[in-house]
């Protein structure tokens, strides 16, 4: 396992670079009006922001996944490493390293767990033996998806699901994860749970995280830099730590929940 | 909730006005088409399109607003049809105008038996109740003679003919305005209907039961509304078709493949919407018309005939693909006259 | 200039019914063209024909109706082909109304044989009553007399539809006439799966089986027959049961089995010459494979062509050679009269039989061939069997009357029309 | 008593010849979530290619050989014309598309091969063999041997086999598929091309006991009731589907039928169906709609 | 609204269970007329499950439940609302074909006295009714500032603003009880403090008594009266929030040590 140390990220050593992406659902509901940011290699980076922000919008543009709810981005360009995605067919992306956890988990109801994960193991073809073991290192991960996975994942509770949704993307063998409020709907321990795995899969396997999430606190407590969306802008962007001393953005983003 | 009360909202600019409008102008336009149109045109083309649009709007309310998925709706039609028959048989004094209502009646009773199930079957499944109607009602009326008066042909046509409160409705022009005086009375009712209460209750279960039934949606009864209502207009719609514009019918005309022609006029014309059944009426019934009266000049005679007619029905099954990846909301979308409010109309929500 | 005799053909050339139906125009083209080209029209006068699809509905042909009612090009309409039962049923008012003959033969509504109350309806040439006649008959001379029929069991495996119904009345009276047990047996369209109905006939030993299947329920039948043994040579199959169509597909199940044929499949009638020399083998013929040539539903074009075309050359003669109206049409075809001489004329004897059409009978034949399927090809076993009008008749009437009553007619007396 | 174990028997068998239709319907709208009424018209397209290819004098296995290969390109061209464009779209307008491609694929396969009744002769002559007394076809037999091969066949690719797996995947939820990298089309086209396959086989039974003709395509209502009571989604069910509506069917015709004037065949399985979703809404094995709120 | 004394609700001894899998063992909590409740625990506790057995969606295996004094061995979801009880999902189920006000309209129907025949000829009972409806739903929505949305069609608004959507559907009908299954969850903290300030201020002005499941500990200490805290379908705790917050077994199984620092 290599071991990736943080540092700044050089132009050099971009993994993801979006410039002025515009988003549009249906041809008229413009989401996300001009965005641009970059993930660096095995770095963590949130994207925050308020309902309706964009958040998940630009996370599909990035995906390939806008296309399937019929939004198309009208300008800029997505490029990762080094080259332009735009356009490419969200399986093709996930072949070269990028996986979308969705917002909302959508994991196979109809599929027990152990299915759902390996749904997501096959993408490298994988020989029998090995796909025993990448099984058995997830289930290292959530211990809590072994006991259940001979049940529906459709049965399974919202944190149980969560749980499932980024398991399954991490079998894909991720360069680049991109979450989608993990948080939402969990409880804290189970937050801080999935947050602690996060940060241990960024060090030791050095997979990038671009996560969109509404809980700045944690989100900044975790990530390198981070972006804030403010009605499909970037209205603000630096080092995470910088951010979460600014006290103007406290009281709004922040609250006191945490 | 009397101390958080806020001041009541100013009344909402409801869009009822224009609508009314809208459907003046139509009107006028109607009124004057028998005098543009050639006989033929009034027989053969717009008396079946208006009866078609009926039909369309009655599944329209039961599969778009209610999202209750029917491929029985020739069985409602033939038992309006047949109702009236016999009514006008055995009840020789009551007036048509109200044999209608009472066949309409019977069929809605029908679509009520028949709208059971779903209360326990939910989407794709719940075509087994409608194509058992389907199946059943042709087996019924064609086994037992007291349907049809027991006349070797199987067949039911009004021996007094068409009349109106004493005015004969047998010339095309009465034929024509007897269906647009009920075409239109039926729409508006429906119209007033979806935009009460019991449309939203029909399109909360449409898009969510489970939630509905929580939030106090009498589901049960609104499904059986659905139903019965569909069935009413649909009943009368078919009692118009076999005497209206065939003027005399069997089982046949009201066979599975009528009912699949419903459906498509109002999947194409628009799930959920009222115009919906109008536009794709129109499209269902000039469509082929149209490719008919096209390939009879642009090939006549040079195609092997045989050929050039299975061309055709291929072209036909082409564009309505075409069309149904083109515009997912319908024609009543396509041309742009439907509120926003409809976009994003599912008939069963992911 | 000279104006042409309009003729709309509501056709089905696409759908379930288009096997037969591809065949029947290609006969009726083939024959038209004929008259045409090589005789010039009907006395001179040129048959303007056109197609139009209905896929064997009802409606679809009621559209058409209205669309054609009126006439093309300065021709008005002499008669209309319904080419189909239930389209006959459903425009019997309408046409009446119009005053334009509907000419469905060997199909139509079996009522209206009688043309005074029904004059614009022309089931010509052999009514389904007159259907269930001779096969009786042929049953009769099978087992050697009337006589021998009592006690028989005879079982009629229908389309369960009008259509598959019609004859029944007729059946029953024959039955008591001669005292035979009738059993009915219906199948339900379109008829794919028949086991319980010959699994029936093997518990109910009938000694024959009339078979008024259409479609595919005629080649299940009779492969079903076969699985439950009971021998081919003892079903005999009505009209619309007993073509290349039906047996073809059900292979050795249908060897021996025989069909009432008022429209004999084959090609060596004289006609047929005529055809393969002017038509066939000039390449115009509408026929997409020349092996068909000579099928039964092919012959069936042409002989309903044949029955248009005299018709009008009747009324031609009558009227003077211009294109008829509604009402000449009827009194066209309700003069038709076709004698073996004229038969030798136009080719058709042997296939087609003598024709007597009068204002009181519609139907003028009322007579088949009997037909039997050798496993290539349908074989003539008898010349023409003439069905019992006697008996007929008096059901005829009484349905006519009824609906008479019904529909407040008051029956024409044709004797004192004039011309 | 033998009467009545006849009629079980028989309508037994017959009934596997419904599976057989219901089975292609099953497959597809497990992957790809359609209703694929077009079912009919593709068993029908794939018979009449065989006979036209062997009445020109083809050997059985080339024509087979060429008509799957045509099966397969049909499904990938379905795929790319119909099911792509109309991803995500709601069951009822895939439906509806299905209705036109059965026109297409109907309009097609007449224009070009023509519409006369064919004869279909697969060497298997229908004569009866006898258990005791008790009459069985010999056909309908083999007919119920294809079948059940057929599933066990199907039932390891569903459950077994990687394919499979993403393939149930996308069933679920095709977005989510999507992201985990599965090429739902490529899922599409291999499904609508076994479907292809198994409509084929039944194509051709049927054929050969009625003739290969249009209404072939009309198969499609004996299957649905079979598949309403197995669940569209199992097709263990579609087998014991079909068993429940083959033996119903006939014993009712036989039993029932008469007090009613026969021909009820037509609705009666719709009935059928109707009583059993009342004890099991979404069919005897059909996954249950799982609503969490 | 009735007076008689006694807690608004007493869940009694229920037990669910999914084909083996156990989501609810052996659970009793009462809940007193006029308080915020709130149910916490981890994930799978077995709390969403509880709120569905309350109106009627799940049917417990055993226990009952006593509604304002009667007895329920089994709730029908429509006796549920009838009765008032209101309910907020915790993946949204809105309308999602519908406007937003149809949808907060909907949240009426109950209430619907007019029959089909006067709504499809629109007879006064109909039209003031409609009109009422409206009037009603409009104030609702003003509550939740969400007057600017009042015609879109719920489906494509963002996540936050539908669950506000459904906390007015949840409440237009003045329910007495009202049930919310992770109301704050997908807003931002400015957004949470408003909500949960409507919520006291419903719960205040119109005696209306609140079971809520959210997971923002923040929150809820200072919103509930009462927290009730399940742990894998059992009762982990149940008291006054101060008790809970340091209650030790609730602490480890839940808050979790890292958090316990940050809350204080
Ligand atoms: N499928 C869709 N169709 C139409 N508009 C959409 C759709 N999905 C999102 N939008 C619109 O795009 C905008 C951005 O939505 P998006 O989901 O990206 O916001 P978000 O930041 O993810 O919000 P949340 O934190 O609630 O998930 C919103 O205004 C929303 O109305
Ligand atoms: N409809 C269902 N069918 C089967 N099992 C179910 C169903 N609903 C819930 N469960 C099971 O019951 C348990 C409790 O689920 P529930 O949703 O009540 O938990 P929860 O406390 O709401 O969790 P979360 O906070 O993640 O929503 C879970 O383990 C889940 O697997
Ligand atoms: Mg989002
Ligand atoms: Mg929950």
């Amino acid at each position: 396992m290599t071991l990736q140390p943080e540092l700044p990220v050089a132009a050099d050593r971009r993994l993801l670079d979006v410039s002025g992406i515009e988003v549009v659902y249906g041809g008229a509901i413009l989401a996300v009006a001009d965005v641009s940011l970059t993930v660096g290699q095995g770095e963590i980076v949130a994207l925050l922001g308020a309902n309706g922000a964009g958040k998940s919008t630009v996370l599909k543009a990035i995906s390939g996944l806008a296309a399937a709810d019929r939004a198309t981005v009208r300008q800029g360009h997505v490029r990762f490493d080094g080259q332009d995605i735009l356009g490419t067919a969200a399986n093709r992306l996930t072949k070269r390293g990028i996986v979308h956890v969705l917002e909302g988990r959508r994991v196979f109801s109809h599929l027990t767990v152990e299915e759902n994960l390996l749904s997501g193991a096959f993408l490298h073809k994988p020989a029998r033996g090995e796909l025993v073991r990448q099984l058995d290192d997830i289930y290292a991960w959530f211990p809590r998806l072994k006991d259940k996975r001979r049940t529906l994942a459709g049965l399974t509770s919202g944190g149980e699901q969560q749980m499932l949704a980024i398991g399954r993307a991490l079998l894909t063998q991720p360069r680049l994860v991109l979450l989608d409020e993990p948080s939402m709907g969990l409880a804290p321990t189970i937050v801080q749970e999935i947050f602690r795995i996060i940060v241990r899969l960024n060090r030791e396997k050095g997979v990038a995280f671009l996560l969109a999430e509404q809980n700045a606190a944690l989100s900044l407590a975790h990530a390198s830099r981070a972006y804030f969306l403010e009605s499909g802008r970037v209205a603000l962007e630096g080092k995470a730590e910088d951010l979460a001393q600014r006290d103007d953005l406290h009281h709004i983003y922040l609250g006191s929940g945490a | 909730m009397s101390e958080i009360n806020l001041p009541a909202a100013a009344e909402p600019v409801d869009p009822v006005g224009l609508k009314a409008l809208g459907i003046a102008a139509a009107i006028a336009v109607l009124l004057a088409a028998p005098f543009l149109a050639s006989e033929y045109w009034i027989n053969a083309i717009i008396v079946p399109f208006l009866i078609l649009s009926l039909a369309g709007l009655g599944l329209n309310l039961l599969t778009g607003y209610a999202g209750q998925l029917s491929l029985g709706a020739g069985a409602f039609m033939m038992v309006g049809a047949y109702a009236t028959f016999s009514l006008q048989l055995r009840v020789p004094d009551l007036p048509l105008p109200l044999a209608l209502v009472v066949a309409g009646l019977i069929a809605g009773a029908v679509g009520l038996l028949f709208g059971i199930p779903s209360t326990r079957i939910k989407g794709f499944y719940l075509i087994v109740s409608t194509l058992a109607a389907q199946f059943f009602f042709e087996w019924l009326f064609l086994k037992f003679p007291w349907f049809y008066n027991g006349n070797s042909s199987a067949t039911i046509a009004l021996s007094r003919g068409l009349s109106f409160f004493g005015l004969d409705a047998n010339t095309p022009h009465g034929r024509y305005y007897l269906t647009l005086g009920i075409v239109v009375l039926l729409t508006l009712l429906s119209f007033n209907l979806i935009r009460g209460q019991t449309g939203r209750n029909w399109m909360a279960i449409r898009d969510m039961d489970t939630a509905a039934a929580v939030i106090g949606v009498p589901v049960f009864r609104a499904k059986l509304q659905a139903f019965a209502v569909s069935s009413f207009i649909l009943g009368i719609a078919g009692a118009l078709w076999a005497f209206a514009y065939l003027g005399s019918a069997s089982v046949q005309s009201f066979g599975l493949t009528r009912s699949y022609q419903i459906l498509f006029i109002i999947i194409i014309g628009g799930l959920g919407t009222i115009r919906g059944a109008y536009f794709g009426a129109a499209f269902v019934s000039l469509l082929p018309l149209a490719l008919d009266w096209l390939f009879q000049h642009v090939f006549g005679g040079h195609v092997d005939a045989g050929l050039l007619q299975n061309i055709q029905k291929a072209i036909f099954g082409l564009l309505i693909i075409w069309f149904l990846i083109k515009e997912p909301e319908g024609l009543a979308r396509l041309l742009g006259l439907q509120r926003a409010q409809g976009a994003r109309r599912r008939l069963f929500p992911s | 200039e000279e104006v042409s005799q309009y003729i709309p053909l509501p056709t089905y050339r696409v759908g379930a019914y288009a096997s037969s139906g591809e065949l029947w125009w290609a006969g009726e083209r083939d024959y038209f063209r004929y008259i045409n080209e090589v005789e010039g029209g009907v006395e001179g006068v040129k048959l303007n024909y056109e197609e139009f699809e209905t896929e064997w509905s009802p409606d679809r042909t009621v559209e058409v109706y209205e669309r054609v009612k009126a006439g093309k090009d300065g021709s008005p309409l002499a008669f209309f082909f319904t080419h189909g039962t239930p389209a006959t049923y459903a425009l019997l008012e309408k046409a009446a109304a119009d005053k334009i003959p509907l000419i469905d033969p060997a199909g139509g509504k079996t009522e209206t044989v009688d043309g005074t109350v029904f004059p614009y309806a022309f089931p010509l040439l052999f009514s389904y009553y007159s259907q269930a006649s001779t096969g009786i008959n042929y049953i009769a001379d099978k087992v050697g007399g009337f006589e021998k029929l009592k006690g028989l069991k005879i079982a009629t495996v229908y389309h369960d539809s009008a259509y598959g119904r019609a004859s029944q009345p007729a059946v029953e009276a024959l039955a008591k006439k001669y005292g035979f047990e009738n059993i009915q047996i219906p199948v339900a369209d379109p008829g794919n799966e028949q086991s319980p109905q010959w699994r029936q006939i093997r518990e109910q030993k009938p000694d024959w089986v009339f078979l008024r299947t259409w479609g595919v329920s005629t080649v299940v039948a009779l492969k079903t027959a076969q699985r439950f043994g009971f021998p081919a040579d003892h079903i005999i199959g009505d009209v619309w049961a007993g073509s290349e169509s039906d047996a073809i597909p059900a292979g050795t199940a249908a060897i021996g089995y025989s069909a009432l044929a008022p429209y004999p499949g084959g090609t060596d009638f004289e006609i047929h010459k005529r055809l393969k020399a002017e038509i066939l083998d000039k390449g115009k013929s509408d026929l997409r494979d020349q092996k068909l040539f000579g099928a039964v539903n092919y012959n069936i074009g042409l002989v309903n062509a044949a029955l248009a075309v005299e018709a009008l050359r009747t009324g031609y003669k009558h009227f003077g050679a211009r294109p008829l109206n509604g009402e000449e049409g009827r009194w066209a075809f309700e003069h038709l009269t076709i004698d073996d001489k004229r038969l030798e004329e136009i080719g058709f004897k042997g296939l087609l039989q003598q024709i007597r059409i009068t204002p009181t009978d519609h139907e003028g034949g009322g007579a088949a061939r009997i037909q039997s399927w050798d496993g290539e090809k349908w074989v003539l076993q008898t010349d023409w069997i003439k069905a019992d009008h006697a008996l007929l008749n008096p059901l005829i009437k009484e349905g006519a009357a009824a609906y008479a009553k019904e529909n407040g007619i008051t029956p024409r007396t044709p004797e004192t029309e004039t011309n | 008593m033998n009467m009545f174990l006849e009629t079980l028997i028989g309508g037994l068998l017959a009934g596997t010849m419904y599976s057989l239709v219901a089975i292609g319907f099953v497959l597809i709208y497990k992957a790809s979530g359609v209703f694929n009424y077009a079912q009919g018209s593709l068993l029908l397209f794939g018979a009449l290619t065989f006979v036209t290819l062997t009445d020109q004098g083809v050997p059985a296995l080339g024509a087979i050989a060429v008509t799957i290969a045509l099966l397969i390109v049909t499904a990938i061209a379905i795929e790319k014309l119909l099911l792509r464009p109309l991803t995500n779209r709601s069951p009822m307008t895939l439906f509806m598309a299905t209705l036109g491609l059965s026109y297409v694929v109907e309009g097609v396969a007449q224009g070009i091969m023509g519409s006369q009744v064919r004869a279909l002769n697969l060497g298997i002559d229908d004569l009866p063999i006898f258990l005791g007394d008790i009459m069985i076809s010999q056909f309908d037999l083999i007919a119920a041997g294809v079948a059940l091969a057929i599933v066990v066949v199907l039932s390891l690719l569903f459950n077994r086999t990687r394919i499979g797996i993403q393939l149930r995947g996308v069933a679920d939820d095709t977005r989510a598929a999507l992201s985990l990298g599965i090429d739902i089309n490529r899922i599409w086209q291999i499904v609508w091309a076994v479907a292809g396959l198994v409509g084929l086989v039944a194509g051709l039974l049927w054929g050969a006991r009625q003739g290969v003709q249009f209404s072939l395509s009309l198969v499609v209502l004996k299957a649905l009731p079979v598949l309403i009571i197995g669940g569209f989604t199992s097709i263990p069910g579609a087998i014991v589907g079909g068993l429940i509506v083959g033996a119903g069917e006939s014993l009712a015709e036989t039993y029932i039928g008469p007090y009613l004037g026969g021909g009820i065949t037509p609705w009666f399985a719709y009935a059928l169906a109707l009583v059993f979703l009342f004890i099991r809404p979404a069919g005897l094995f059909g996954e249950r709609q799982i609503e969490r709120v | 609204m009735t007076t008689s004394a006694g807690p608004a609700l007493e869940v009694r001894n229920v037990s669910l269970s999914f084909k083996g899998v156990k989501a609810i063992s052996d659970l009793s909590f009462q809940v007193e007329r006029r308080e915020i409740c709130a149910l916490i625990g981890p994930n799978g506790a077995g709390k969403s499950s509880l709120l569905n057995i309350l109106n009627g969606v799940y049917i417990p295996d055993s226990g009952e439940i006593v509604f304002e004094g009667e007895h329920f061995r089994r709730m029908q979801p429509l006796e549920a609302a009838r009765r008032g009880i209101g309910r907020g999902f915790q993946n949204n189920a809105l309308f999602s074909g519908m406007s937003v006000l149809d949808n907060v309209i909907a949240g009426l129907s109950r209430k619907s006295r007019v029959t089909l025949v006067e709504e499809a000829f629109r007879l006064p009972r109909a039209l003031s009714q409609e009109k009422a409806f409206r009037a009603r739903a409009l104030d609702v929505l003003k509550l939740f500032d969400l007057e600017k949305h009042t015609e879109t069609v719920v489906g494509t608004l963002p996540y936050g603003v539908q669950k506000k959507v459904e906390i007015a559907r949840a409440i237009v009908a003045k329910p007495r009880l009202l049930l919310l299954d992770e109301p704050l969850a997908g807003m931002n903290a400015a957004e949470k403090q408003e909500i949960a300030a409507v919520i006291a201020r419903l719960n205040r002005e119109l005696d209306l008594t609140v079971v809520l499941i959210e997971h923002d500990i923040g929150i809820v200490l200072k919103l509930a009266h009462h927290v009730v805290v399940l742990d894998y379908g059992r009762k982990l705790a149940d008291g006054p929030p101060e008790t809970i917050r340091d209650n030790p077994d609730v602490i480890a199984a839940y808050l979790g040590a890292q958090h316990a620092e940050a809350a204080a």
